[in-house]
């Protein structure tokens, strides 16, 4: 049950490179993208963020990353009104998208957990 | 005055619509000076979406109506006024609950939720150059009407007068958070997008209210 | 003269789409990607970087901004290699490819030079 | 023994790129153990350019056989190893100069600057687990075996020796730099990608001196 990774970009072309791009080094890990807005524009979708965390809860729990500013607080908002949280938790992070997300790939890939998946990809410890 | 019902609550909202509709293009000059340009486009988006819902549905108190703009706000903007306004409207319709009728300090109550659910979602603090800077000195004068015993709809014009005020009040203002946030002191002179059409709203909310 | 950004990554997708991201706030600065082997592979192809950087160079000098390790290697490898260096100068940097791209655009749209728009990106201070 | 010329350098090429078709697969398989599993593809993409210029051009020195693998490698392998070795063999190159032959010291000076060319690029220091970990060793025993008198035979295969040995250490090795170093302790038990292909390219210069 490895950590599902959703990265949240304003761009789908961004969301998608890094799912290849991570991919790579996390061959096994649920990578989504959760990029653009409904209708391919710039910006963000909280359908396609809601979906994309359902498409990566595998029960390892589920981390979000998302690029600029309103990435995150559509993330943010995506996690607060789930109707069901993953069983094995979800997060919001604010790291470089395609550096952290990198980072924290190979550390799910690894079989790391939520908590340390998130350190891996340069977040901050969780709140206690 | 009586209080307000569920009327003033689509009244409301049909009128920031309107409003809305009508500065789209002044909305994403303003974002266009100081972010990405699309906020009048945003807004305009999950506002037709909202009535488009109305339309359709019959919610049956206020709070419910809010709970209707915030579901689709948040699911239509794309921006980051969708979750930071979603949040407010939400947290709005929560303060209301089932009341079918909004006496002044309901509306209070309403008003200051909505606020907290920005900065819950986004941080800033008054003079951050968001929209907080208008929901924040609306909060404190639909308190101050409230307190001097001005009844819902002096609740909601000096909310109204006051975002106006506060959206004026972020031109000379450097911005902390947001997209206007990368442009430091090139920021100054340009007011905030969002101040502006929260102020929009408020003033909407307040026109429902009169007569 | 606006300064000419070079978005140097594994995945074109990234490339392109830090372009169209950076570009909604920056639309006046040249924005170039260089992301893929040139056979559309995840990697990064010398020869796409090297033609990045002619059409970036608009006189204000050109920042190459790349995602991991590899992408920095043949970002410094194509500037080293240059037959001639952009008039206004040329500097790779190490800073989170969407974060610091977009900090980036927006200063260079602002008609910074190429130090503060290297500063903007969260780089360090050139070297005296 | 002689002084080596283009003809070991042009044999030196071809042997790398037999060397490294023939362990391609197992190159790409080191490096999904602890990177993207692409060094067997990359290094093959690149020697098998080098190989088809070769078939074209007339390298008339040493130094332009390796220059012509220098760019070759930068412009095809599209992986960290390009930059890389590119420019171990630029600088290598360099080192050769115009010269017709390379005696023994010729051969040392060329493997050293080889090695600074990689660091230069890379940054990395020995034990960082890269392919520095297989020239830095190979440049020290070249050293050597030019101080004990070998000619450029000698030299050759104590650097193809010390190279493998070094590949080989990068086992237990942490990895700093590259790709692996996302991998943290979990790279350890893992040979370093690089510095084996970097063995098998040393070997190779190493038997096209031989005889
Ligand atoms: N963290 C925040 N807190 C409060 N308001 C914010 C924040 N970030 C952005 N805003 C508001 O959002 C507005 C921009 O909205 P919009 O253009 O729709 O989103 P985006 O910046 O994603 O394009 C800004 O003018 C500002 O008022
Ligand atoms: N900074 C560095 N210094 C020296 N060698 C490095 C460095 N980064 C990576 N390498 C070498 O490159 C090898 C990986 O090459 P390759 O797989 O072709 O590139 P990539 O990692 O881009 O896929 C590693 O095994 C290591 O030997
Ligand atoms: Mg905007
Ligand atoms: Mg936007
Ligand atoms: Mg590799
Ligand atoms: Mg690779």
């Amino acid at each position: 049950m490895p950590v599902g990774l959703v990265f949240v970009s304003h761009s789908a072309r961004i969301a998608e490179g890094v799912v290849e791009l991570a991919a790579q080094m996390a061959p096994t890990v649920p990578l989504v993208a959760a990029g653009g807005t409904d209708d391919g524009g710039i910006g963000t979708s909280y359908d396609r963020v809601l979906a994309a965390i359902g498409e990566a809860d595998r029960g390892g729990g589920v981390l979000l990353i998302g690029d600029l500013g309103s990435a995150i607080l559509t993330a943010e908002t995506a996690v607060d009104l789930l109707d069901e949280e993953p069983a094995g938790g979800v997060r919001v992070l604010d790291v470089p998208i395609v550096e952290g997300g990198v980072a924290a790939a190979v550390a799910a890939e690894s079989g790391a957990d939520l908590d340390a998946v998130a350190r891996a990809a340069g977040g901050d410890a969780p709140e206690p | 005055m009586e209080a307000l019902g569920t009327d003033w609550a689509i009244d409301w909202v049909r009128r920031s619509a309107a409003v809305i509709a009508e500065h789209k293009a002044e909305l994403s000059g303003l974002d266009r000076a100081i972010g990405d340009g699309d906020h009048g486009e945003n807004l305009d988006r999950g506002f037709r979406a909202v009535a488009a819902k109305l339309d359709d549905a019959t919610p049956e108190t206020p709070g419910a109506v809010l709970k209707l703009v915030a579901t689709t706000l948040i699911s239509t903007v794309g921006g980051a006024s969708g979750p930071l306004l979603g949040t407010a409207y939400l947290k709005g319709a929560q303060a209301a609950g089932d009341a079918e009728r909004l006496d002044a300090a309901a509306v209070v109550a309403l008003l200051a939720a909505a606020r907290d659910g920005v900065v819950l979602r986004g941080k800033a603090e008054p003079g951050d150059k968001t929209m907080i800077d208008a929901w924040d000195p609306a909060v404190r004068a639909a308190q101050g009407a409230l307190d001097a015993g001005g009844d819902a709809s002096a609740v909601l014009s000096a909310a109204a007068e006051a975002a106006e005020s506060g959206a004026e009040a972020t031109d000379p203002l450097v911005a902390r958070k947001g997209r206007a946030s990368y442009l430091g002191e090139r920021a100054v002179g340009h007011r905030d997008p969002g101040a502006q059409s929260s102020a929009y709203q408020l003033r909407a909310a307040a026109t429902a209210a009169e007569g």
